[in-house]
């Protein structure tokens, strides 16, 4: 269980560096957006089951609706998430954010 | 051992804040700062969510981790809702999408 | 009235879960806590014109998987681009519209927050039956609308 | 109500985006829910009566910035607004009072003993509840009606 949770764990510290190294490295506003909107939400997602199955070793009723409040989080998150990625897109072209094209310098 | 771990996990994800906040501070247009402050946010609901597990009482650090996540879903509609200022939004994105549709139509059109 | 009642039974699993502590006080008041949202803002979480069936969460369940695994792919080829060291050539960013047959607005809610999740695209829009759709790259964009709009119709249309 | 109802079905307004108003249309109730266990749950778990206002305030901004202004005052108008925000500061005041007139000092719950015998020790958890329930309305109320006033300008149409 502790090694399963680990490995979660472990990946979502990946993909979360990926998230970050994508809004670092990505030339516009709208693709920094697929780099953060997708890896963040399945990182977190990864961690919190990771804990939610850490949490579990000394097994007992509490600690088991503990991390079932801990996996609403990511309930959360799966409504959230997106919802937040489509309001700033909206925003961004309705204000005029200029998206990169290809032959252009990266901003 | 794994609290060893957890500490080393923190740590990291904490470094990958700071690198995020660079997207923050010297971020081109309005919009990187948003999503900056979101992409922070995200990360802060995991790590408090870690934090709980080095002090042992997860059951209350869960609390404030929802509460965070919410706050900042919260944050970046409002941002949104502030910048958008009763636009009529349905008309730009038709005017952006032509204009993107006969750009197509002259690159392919013209002499290459 | 079935709303009302499935919306208190939903909130009461939630409260319990949240709470933890089953002596009566915080019991009695959860219950409480539970009737006033549910009796306050029950035509939030469902509308009148669609009360809540068992069918459509089933197939939503049914449906979770799938798009589970697709948001995996979603990641690795996201990961792919950005460690790729000429990113500049993998992508193709633009905007694209198409049409879509669904017709309740929750499967309509459910396609663009798929879309969102999943390789390479972002839903900018979703007026009447239209859908804009900002996709990263070219074969993303032609992967729209395909298997999952037909998952999502078999799961959540009637 | 009604017209919330009919608003929520018929969705689609100049400038409003189906999606945000769907996945907050079904975060409201859990937010709501959420801001009164933080309240009931004040003496065990962080937080109290201040973060539940907050938090149920909270949700009808968000109403507030999904749809627009009017349906948010359908749904709980400005006359009511106020009223709890009274409301709450007079449970504030009046448990307060309450404990100073049956002879102990201003908030000192075991004083109540006398009105209902319970014990003095239930009496200091059940009147730190009370309390609570009171900062908790009278905070939700603020939170709210700031964010309209700012939001509008003092006029109540549209919004944000």
């Amino acid at each position: 269980m502790t090694l399963v949770a680990m490995l979660l764990i472990l990946a979502g510290l990946f993909f979360f560096a990926i998230g970050v190294l994508g809004i670092l490295r990505f030339p516009d506003f709208y693709s920094r957006l697929h780099a953060a909107g997708k890896s963040d939400s399945l990182a977190s997602v990864l961690v919190i089951v990771g804990v939610a199955l850490y949490n579990l070793h000394d097994f007992s009723f509490a600690n088991v609706l503990v991390s079932l409040k801990i996996l609403l989080i990511a309930v959360f998150i799966y409504v959230a998430s997106p919802t937040a990625t489509h309001a700033l897109t909206r925003t961004a072209l309705v204000l005029g954010i200029e998206p990169w094209e290809k032959g252009k310098k990266r901003r | 051992m794994m609290d060893t771990f957890i500490l080393a996990a923190a740590v990291i994800l904490l470094l990958l804040i700071l690198a995020s906040l660079a997207r923050v501070v010297g971020g081109p247009t309005i919009g990187d700062r948003i999503l900056g402050g979101n992409v922070v946010g995200t990360k802060t609901t995991v790590l408090l969510l870690l934090i709980g597990i080095l002090y042992s009482d997860l059951g209350m650090f869960v609390d404030i981790a929802i509460a965070y996540a919410l706050l900042n879903f919260i944050a970046t509609l409002g941002a949104t809702k502030f910048f958008l200022r009763r636009r009529n939004t349905d008309e730009v994105l038709d005017e952006i999408f032509h204009q993107q549709e006969d750009a197509v139509d002259t690159t392919k059109g013209g002499p290459s | 009235m079935k709303a009302k009642l499935v919306t208190f039974v939903i909130l009461l699993i939630f409260w319990i879960i949240m709470s933890g502590m089953f002596d009566g006080f915080h019991l009695t008041l959860g219950v409480l806590c539970c009737l006033l949202v549910a009796f306050f803002s029950n035509h939030l979480l469902f509308t009148e014109a669609h009360p809540p069936s068992l069918r459509g969460c089933l197939g939503f369940v049914v449906y979770l998987p799938y798009l589970f695994w697709q948001i995996i792919i979603a990641n690795i080829q996201v990961a792919f681009i950005v460690l790729h060291p000429r990113m500049l050539d993998k992508i193709d960013p633009h905007l694209f519209r198409f049409d879509t047959v669904l017709k309740r607005p929750l499967s309509k809610v459910a396609l663009a927050q798929s879309i969102t999740l999943t390789p390479g695209t972002i839903t900018v829009d979703v007026h009447d039956e239209q859908f804009t759709v900002y996709a990263l790259t070219k074969d993303a964009a032609d992967a729209l609308p395909g298997e999952m709009e037909q998952r999502v119709a078999r799961a959540l249309e009637r | 109500m009604r017209q919330l109802q009919q608003r929520v079905e018929t969705q689609q307004q100049v400038g409003e985006s189906l999606i945000t108003q769907t996945a907050v249309r079904l975060l409201v109730p859990f937010v709501q829910l959420f801001g009164l266990y933080v309240i009931v749950h004040g003496h065990y778990s962080p937080g109290g009566g201040f973060q539940g206002g907050v938090l149920l305030g909270s949700s009808f901004i968000m109403l507030g910035l999904a749809y627009d202004q009017k349906t948010v005052l359908r749904l709980m108008s400005e006359r009511t607004n106020i009223l709890f925000g009274n409301l709450g500061a007079l449970i504030f005041t009046g448990v307060g009072a309450l404990c100073a007139i049956f002879g102990g000092l201003f908030l000192d719950y075991s004083a109540l003993d006398v009105l209902i015998p319970l014990g003095p020790i239930e009496w200091r958890s059940f009147g730190i509840f009370l309390v609570e329930v009171g900062v908790g309305l009278a905070v939700m109320s603020i939170m709210a009606s700031l964010f309209w006033d700012l939001g509008s300008a003092g006029q109540m149409d549209e919004g944000l």
